[in-house]
């Protein structure tokens, strides 16, 4: 009985009965900024694991996520769009999005598909790219969907932005959302395909040599991700009622390896964790420096542990493994006696 | 020259260039079900090269590659080892993050694994298929001989073992041909005498189709019912290992005068 | 209750790219505050003007917002770019408290976020419209080239209005290029300048203050002396100072009736600031920053309450408040107020005010001085 | 060629120059220790503000302003090294990148802190900008300048790196930091001296732009320092004269996309650019110039 | 024994976690040719690596004689080691990959200043043609037995007073390895000491002086390498011969 409660699953089923709680809690009981801080905590949850799933597993660096919550961002605010405003305010749209207004859920959802198939699109030549070389085109991929979107004034109203979005996010979707993703990223990394995409990582060559198809792996990850990021998109447009071209630009591309990096990359969890760290340090901080009037302090403590982090444990948090259950053992076997020395699961660039 | 009916592996005159220097150069091979060939040759002569070719690893030059009938010239290194030829590097390539278990689990990826979908639902089949891969590669590891060494994580374990665990990934491929560069190397006597009889059971039990590259003389001519030989990218002697030691030409280009004889 | 501050919120992007233009606005607002608590506060209370740092990130601007409604505020001030306005704004309106922008001038903002939504400055048409009419007027140009940064919306607005307003006047808009915010190198525009033939006799240049002065120096660099003319986002001593005197000339820009202003209440501003900062005030926002908060006060004072609600009635009646930065009278149907627009020229790197632009009236001729 | 695409040219020259100079400091120090340094930017802006509002403002001439900027911006990158770099050696790469990050967020909310960021107006001697007439193109004497300097730094860093025993010992360290120690490589002094060369030329870029466009604020490095990383990233990783290349590539992307597409394209100018280079990327993976990782299997 | 140039003096190391050297003593003579064998594992490459300062010991004491005095090694960080004329090959080849072959050589000779650094070279080329051949092909390029060749070339070309060398023998076609093994010979004729680890203890045996075994990280056996090659159970677990055909069957008697 006592192995049975510790088992993976029942333990994801006493996670998500707290997690209820607790969102339920939040939701009744704090205030508008207290449930703001904690949305975007949930939001970065969402984009960190997704990140450090397709990133830290696989070995890809790409900095793109940005690219994909807007385009998750910008479908789901059309879609939620009042349909009386639409006319005035978009007039390109094509007739069938004019007349929609969606709810929060079918526009998430849209808004997390449109992001994966620009992921797949786009996926397919870039990712023949490696480590810098990836790095450089995803974050061009960010800076053309800025263009575009800023450019396309008739159906996102350009550099204003749409603004007057309905405030549909709360913690319910946030979090569901995020529970949704750290399950199926879980369910891969600890899986068949997981130990695939980490095999690339390790060592495309010998990976391929084996028969474990690059190609799809990698897009498929990237893919992924770009839905997840998609869907964060779509929940921070709802939760801040405005979205703009430079709403999601390329130093949020940074935070978020930051945070995936912190956790360890490729560890899930870790990621989460470390979402949460920093927003838990920012509220910390930023009293401070409203007393003392030092605007950036908080930027400045921020930095400042970072990079104490990075020096004491370079492998971020959680090394590539998962706080709860250690990936890598055998059932029945006694622990390994060398310790975990790591590399993190960025490529290391040989040119 | 032997000639074989059904050929397992055709590579036919296999050239490979680098900027001005030939690796090899018309090199052709003939592989029926069930051979165990040995490929030597001083170093540099274009061995390893000649693997890369077959596996896929580099596109030759010229020539071509068949496996059972099928022309594999030019694919990718992912299409040659799901026609079924697995391989070993010799400068080692594990995952070296990942646990020896782990490593040899990735190799059964390409035939057992789960697909995405069912994966991530959980579904029994993703199930099953994953308890099956965990306990295949417990067994294979067993089968050469590091079942001590499960949950060592792959990049700390000791040359040797490494050298024998990349044959166990390779092996989960479910391969008909297996290539092997030098698998003794780094090992000692006895572990080399270990290494014979594991790749003997892997060559007689699993009925597997074997080409290794070894420096190791003893080994090799104690091994292999035929030899071929390459110097400077071409093949100069090809036959029993009687014949290729008794090729002046071998045993200029490549035997020493015996060190370590007196010794034992 | 009586004798707890009232409280104000003030957001402004204090780090970040944004900075350079909230930061001096947020000293100023400081600085109004101050006086108003020397001078015994409002309503026997004390004033506390509460700020956050937005970082020039929507995000944090959200959660500020609704951090500062939810520590009893009774208005807020923020912003100088209508961006974050929209995405501070609308929390408020929701919280039912009054939003004061300083320095975001997009004439429909009042519009988009609703009653509880003011704005201290003129709207962009007005400022085009004046800059415009100054350009064909007394200037006497015909074929303008239009420089547009295109990353932000005030820019982009000033610049469809300049056109609009340039072309109804009979002018015409010969080419436009584009660049971004951000942007150091502008020859590739001055190039294109050039090689119109005839060549252009003035040029528009929709900018914030970070570029204002790196394109006028490059272009007098290049030995163009044609009139540069611009909106507000010129009013800053970068203008001057980055070409330097000897190429500092036939800078004219439209800007709030501040910058070379004899007023009492605008001199009594700088020397207040200077005294407080040791510094002149950095660009046009600053005033702007200080007027929000006046704003503010005087509609406290005139509705001897602070309560939300109170204050946002007054607001919305305020007629012919004496600001810094020009009188302020909410008498339009789109709330934008109708202040007067000094028409500035910079030459030998001096300000100098040439004219002052009514809404309903246009020029109105020479200034006397 | 039209006296219009050639001053168009001549000005891409001189923007891809500005782009090259940061680019050839930061791929220099990529090559050597692996790490992609975000900070470096803000060494330049550093550089430009002690050289302004320090040296000049002290009245120094310019023939000792530029050394002295040299040897600040040397002394900054040094010290980053000391204190934040060289303890994580060996961790992996992406930490080297992050904490750079971190040292760049860190250099410039100092900075806006202290200094505020207001720009200010600076200036060079007048000398430097006077305008001079080749075939019919204009440029400055600055101008020339810096696309001198630039060719100059790529040609002494490359003789240095490839030629002299520092410089191959530089590139063994680079390749393998423990073998190198094996080879008797002082591996610590080695990185220290990348470093502060890689952070000379970042003094002296900032110098160079805040001299060319009068105006510096302590943000002025983050756009400089992701052009660099571009630039150096598609030229191709670790080769400095691919840096160049990717710099003046990039500098002339931008001049020519404004200079000769109709202008209602203007806006989409980065769109073009950066959709440029990642075709570049996808025909050429490794760069202009950077080699194949051809692993050995 | 002659007098001991350096003296390992009961080191105990731990990678991560684990003990990987137990209290191992061990001494090399001036001029001498000692061999360290043992299996996979048993802890070869990490006691190189401790003398030469990649990895730390946790307790016990390494001491290098210069001749005027006897130096403690494990405070000295590893390219200090290398300047007392220790030169190390480590295991896996470990050659500069990016550096044509000549700058692996000239690296190789970073501490040296004289003017026969090029001769030195020429020598190298002579003695494996194929690196003279490649001599400007980048390194990683080169076939697993060149880079061997390579390594050993780049160490010998610091002139050491100590050459440590982890299984030169691996990878190489037998006829490199029967000149690598004279060139052995040669260089402790011309006054090198050489400390050896092999897995091929035939060959090792054949031409040290003296040898240890090392196992699961102690010193299991030691003694004049003639001797270790009679004893049963070097022969056994080492030269792998029991009673095989062409080798009398060892009695102990
Ligand atoms: N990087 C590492 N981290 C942790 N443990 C390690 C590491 N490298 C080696 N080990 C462990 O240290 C022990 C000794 O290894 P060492 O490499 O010294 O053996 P060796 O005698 O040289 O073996 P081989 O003949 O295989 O080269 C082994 O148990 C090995 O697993
Ligand atoms: N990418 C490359 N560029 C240039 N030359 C190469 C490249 N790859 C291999 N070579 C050359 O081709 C020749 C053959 O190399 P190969 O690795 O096949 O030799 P090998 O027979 O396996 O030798 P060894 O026994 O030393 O492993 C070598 O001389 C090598 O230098
Ligand atoms: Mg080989
Ligand atoms: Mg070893």
């Amino acid at each position: 009985m006592m192995d049975k409660l510790k088992s993976p699953a029942w333990m994801a089923l006493g996670g998500l009965l707290v997690l209820a709680l607790l969102v339920g809690g939040a939701e009744a009981w704090l205030t508008g900024f207290e449930r703001t801080v904690i949305g975007f905590a949930g939001i970065n949850i969402i984009l960190a694991v997704s990140l450090s799933f397709s990133n830290g597993l696989t070995g890809l660096f790409s900095l793109g996520h940005p690219a994909f919550m807007m385009l998750g961002g910008y479908t789901a605010a059309i879609l939620t769009f009042p349909a009386v405003r639409k006319p005035t305010m978009l007039p390109g749209l094509p007739e069938f999005i004019a007349n929609a207004e969606l709810s929060l859920l079918p526009a998430t959802l849209a808004g997390g598909v449109v992001a994966a198939l620009a992921a797949l699109v786009a996926g397919f030549p870039v990712l023949r790219l490696r480590g810098h070389y990836l790095a450089v085109a995803t974050l061009g991929l960010i800076v053309v969907v800025q263009v575009l979107i800023n450019n396309m004034d008739s159906i996102t109203r350009g550099a204003i932005g749409l603004a007057g979005l309905p405030r549909l996010s709360n913690l319910w979707w946030i979090y569901g959302w995020a529970a949704v993703t750290l399950f199926v990223t879980w369910q891969l990394k600890h899986s068949s395909i997981g130990r695939a995409l980490m095999s690339v990582r390790e060592n495309e060559l010998a990976a391929a040599s084996i028969g474990v198809p690059r190609a799809r792996l990698k897009l498929l990850a990237f893919t992924l991700g770009a839905f997840f990021a998609g869907i964060a998109g779509a929940l921070w447009a709802h939760l801040v009622t405005n979205l703009t071209p430079t709403s999601f630009g390329i130093v949020m591309a940074f935070m978020i390896v930051v945070m995936v990096v912190l956790g360890g990359s490729g560890s899930l969890i870790g990621a989460a964790l470390a979402a949460i760290a920093l927003s838990v340090i920012n509220e910390i901080a930023r009293p401070i420096e409203r007393a003392i009037d030092a605007y950036g302090l908080v930027q400045i403590i921020t930095a400042a542990i970072l990079i104490a982090v990075l020096l004491f444990r370079p492998q971020g948090l959680f090394g590539s493994g998962e706080p709860v259950a250690r990936r890598a053992r055998m059932p029945g076997q006694p622990p390994s006696k060398t310790s975990q020395e790591h590399r993190g699961g960025f490529p290391n660039e040989t040119s | 020259m032997v000639e074989t009916p059904n050929p397992l592996l055709q590579g036919d005159k296999l050239t490979r260039r680098f900027g001005g220097v030939v690796a090899l150069s018309d090199y052709s091979l003939t592989l029926g079900e069930g051979d165990l060939l040995g490929l030597i040759g001083p170093n540099g002569a274009g061995k390893t090269t000649a693997f890369n070719l077959l596996s896929g690893v580099l596109p030759p030059s010229a020539g071509s590659i068949t496996l059972a009938g099928r022309n594999l010239t030019g694919e990718r290194p992912e299409v040659f080892a799901r026609s079924g030829i697995a391989r070993t590097f010799q400068n080692i390539r594990l995952f070296r993050d990942l646990s020896a278990w782990e490593n040899v689990a990735a190799g059964y990826h390409m035939r057992h694994g789960a697909n995405w979908l069912s994966t991530i639902l959980g579904l029994p089949a993703a199930r099953t298929s994953e308890r099956r891969m965990r306990d295949k590669a417990c067994s294979l590891m067993e089968t050469v001989g590091l079942a001590d060494f499960i949950d060592q994580r792959a990049g700390d374990m000791p040359y040797g073992h490494q050298r024998k665990l990349e044959i166990a990934r390779a092996l989960a491929t479910e391969p008909r041909l297996l290539l092997l560069d030098e698998p003794a190397a780094g090992m000692n006597a006895t572990e080399t005498e270990e290494l014979k009889r594991t790749i003997k059971s892997i060559h007689e039990e699993l009925g597997l189709t074997l080409v290794l590259v070894e420096h190791d003389m003893r080994f090799v001519m104690s091994l292999c019912r035929r030899v071929q030989v390459v110097n400077r990218g071409e093949l100069i002697a090809d036959g029993t290992p009687e014949e290729v030691q008794a090729t002046p030409a071998v045993a200029e280009a490549y035997l020493g005068k015996g060190r370590g004889k007196k010794v034992a | 209750q009586d004798d707890e501050p009232i409280r104000i919120a003030a957001l402004y992007n204090l780090t970040g790219g944004m900075s350079s233009i909230d930061a001096p606005a947020l000293a100023a607002a400081e600085l109004r505050v101050k006086q108003i608590n020397e001078d015994g506060g409002l309503l026997g209370r004390e004033v506390e003007l509460i700020s956050y740092d937005t970082r020039t990130d929507q995000g944090e601007t959200a959660t500020a917002a609704q951090e500062a409604v939810s520590e009893d505020v009774v208005a807020g001030i923020g912003y100088g770019d209508t961006t974050f306005v929209m995405a501070a704004a609308p929390t408020f309106q929701e919280n039912g408290i009054p939003f004061v922008t300083s320095g975001a001038t997009h004439p429909e903002l009042p519009t988009w976020v609703g009653d509880y939504m003011f704005m201290t400055a003129f709207g962009d048409d007005d400022q085009s419209y004046a800059i415009a009419d100054y350009a064909t007027e007394e200037l006497g140009l015909d074929r303008v080239m239009v420089w547009t940064d295109e990353s932000m919306d005030f820019t982009k607005a000033l610049s469809k209005f300049f056109k609009e307003r340039f072309k109804e006047n009979g002018g015409e808009i010969v080419e436009e290029v584009s660049f971004m915010m951000g942007d150091t190198d502008f020859s590739s525009q001055i190039s294109r300048m050039e090689s119109l033939d005839p060549m252009v006799d003035g040029v528009f240049i929709a900018a914030i203050p970070s570029e204002a002065g790196l394109t006028v120096r490059q272009i007098r660099e290049a030995g163009i002396d044609i009139p540069i003319v611009s909106g507000d986002g010129f009013d800053t001593p970068l203008v001057a100072e980055t070409p330097g005197p000897e190429l500092a000339n036939d800078v004219y820009f439209s800007s709030h009736t501040y910058r070379g202003d004899d007023r009492p209440e605008v001199q009594q501003f700088i020397e207040d600031y200077k005294e407080e900062y040791d510094r002149p005030p950095e660009n046009s926002f600053t005033p702007l920053g200080y007027d929000a908060i006046g704003l503010i006060a005087n509609a406290i004072r005139n509705a001897e309450s602070a309560d939300p609600a109170d204050i946002r009635d007054a607001l919305e009646q305020t007629r012919g408040y004496e600001a810094v930065t020009g009188p302020i009278s909410y008498t339009r149907e789109n709330m934008v107020p109708p202040k007067p627009i000094s028409i500035i020229e910079v030459q030998g790197g001096e300000f100098n005010v040439l004219e002052i632009w009514r809404p309903e009236e246009g020029l109105e001729g020479e200034l006397q001085q | 060629m039209s006296a219009y695409v050639l001053q168009q040219l001549v000005n891409g020259l001189v923007l891809g120059s500005m782009y090259a100079l940061v680019a050839v400091g930061f791929s220099m120090i990529y090559s050597i220790v692996r790490l992609i340094n975000f900070a470096h930017g803000d060494v330049a802006m550093i550089g430009a503000f002690s050289a302004f509002l320090v040296f000049a403002t002290a009245g120094l001439p310019i023939w000792v302003v530029v050394p002295a900027t040299l040897a600040v911006g040397a002394a900054v990158a040094a010290v980053i090294e000391f204190l934040v770099f060289r303890p994580q050696r060996q961790a992996p790469q992406v930490n080297g990148f992050i904490t750079s990050l971190g040292v760049s967020i860190l250099i410039q909310n100092v900075g806006v802190l202290l200094l505020s960021a207001q720009p200010r107006s600076v200036r060079l001697p007048d000398m430097f900008r006077v305008n001079h007439d080749i075939f019919g193109a204009r440029i400055s004497t600055l101008d020339v300048m810096i696309v001198a300097v630039t060719l100059i730094a790529l040609l002494v860093l490359t003789l240095f790196v490839r030629r002299t025993r520092l410089g191959i010992a530089m590139r063994a360290t680079a390749e393998n930091v423990s073998a190198a120690q094996l080879m008797g490589i002082p591996v610590n002094r080695v990185i220290t001296t990348a470093f502060a060369v890689g952070g000379a030329l970042a003094g002296l870029a900032g110098l160079m732009w805040g001299g060319r466009y009068g105006q510096i604020d302590p943000l002025m490095g983050f756009i400089p320092g992701l052009k660099a990383f571009v630039a150096a990233v598609i030229g191709g990783v670790g080769s400095l004269s691919g840096a160049v290349l990717g710099g003046y590539l990039l500098g002339m992307a931008e001049i020519l996309v404004v200079g000769l597409l109709p202008s209602e394209y203007g806006s989409y100018r980065d769109a073009f650019v950066f959709g440029l280079l990642i075709l570049i990327l996808l025909v050429m993976p490794n760069g202009l110039l950077g080699k194949a990782t051809e692993e050995r299997a | 024994m002659p007098d001991a140039l350096l003296e390992v003096d009961s080191i105990n190391v731990w990678r991560g976690a684990s003990q990987v050297l137990h209290d191992v003593s061990l001494s090399v003579g001036e001029g001498e040719i000692v061999a360290l064998l043992g299996g996979n594992g048993a802890g070869k490459t990490s006691t190189l690596a401790t003398i030469s300062g990649l990895l730390h010991p946790k307790s016990g004491d390494i001491r290098f004689s210069t001749g005027q005095e006897s130096i403690s090694l494990p405070s000295l960080r590893p390219d200090r080691i290398v300047r007392l004329g220790i030169a190390h090959s480590p295991e896996g080849r470990q050659i500069f990959g990016g550096l044509s072959v000549v700058e692996n050589l000239r690296m190789g000779a970073f501490l040296r200043h004289d003017k026969e650094i090029d001769a030195d070279i020429e020598r190298f080329y002579e003695l494996f043609p194929i690196l003279g051949e490649r001599a400007e092909l980048k390194a990683g390029q080169l076939s697993g037995g060149e880079q061997m060749m390579l390594g050993l070339a780049r160490a010998l070309m610091s002139r050491p007073r100590l050459l440590m060398l982890d299984e030169p023998s691996l990878g190489l076609a037998p006829q490199v390895i029967d000149q690598i093994f004279d060139r052995i010979e040669e260089i402790r004729a011309q006054g090198t000491t050489v400390f050896l680890v092999e897995q091929n203890a035939a060959m090792a045996l054949e031409v040290a002086d003296r040898a240890y075994v090392i196992e699961n990280g102690r010193i299991a056996i030691s003694g004049e390498a003639r001797q270790l090659a009679e004893d049963p159970s070097v022969r056994k677990a080492y030269l792998g011969i029991e009673m095989s055909e062409d080798a009398p069957v060892e009695t102990t008697s």
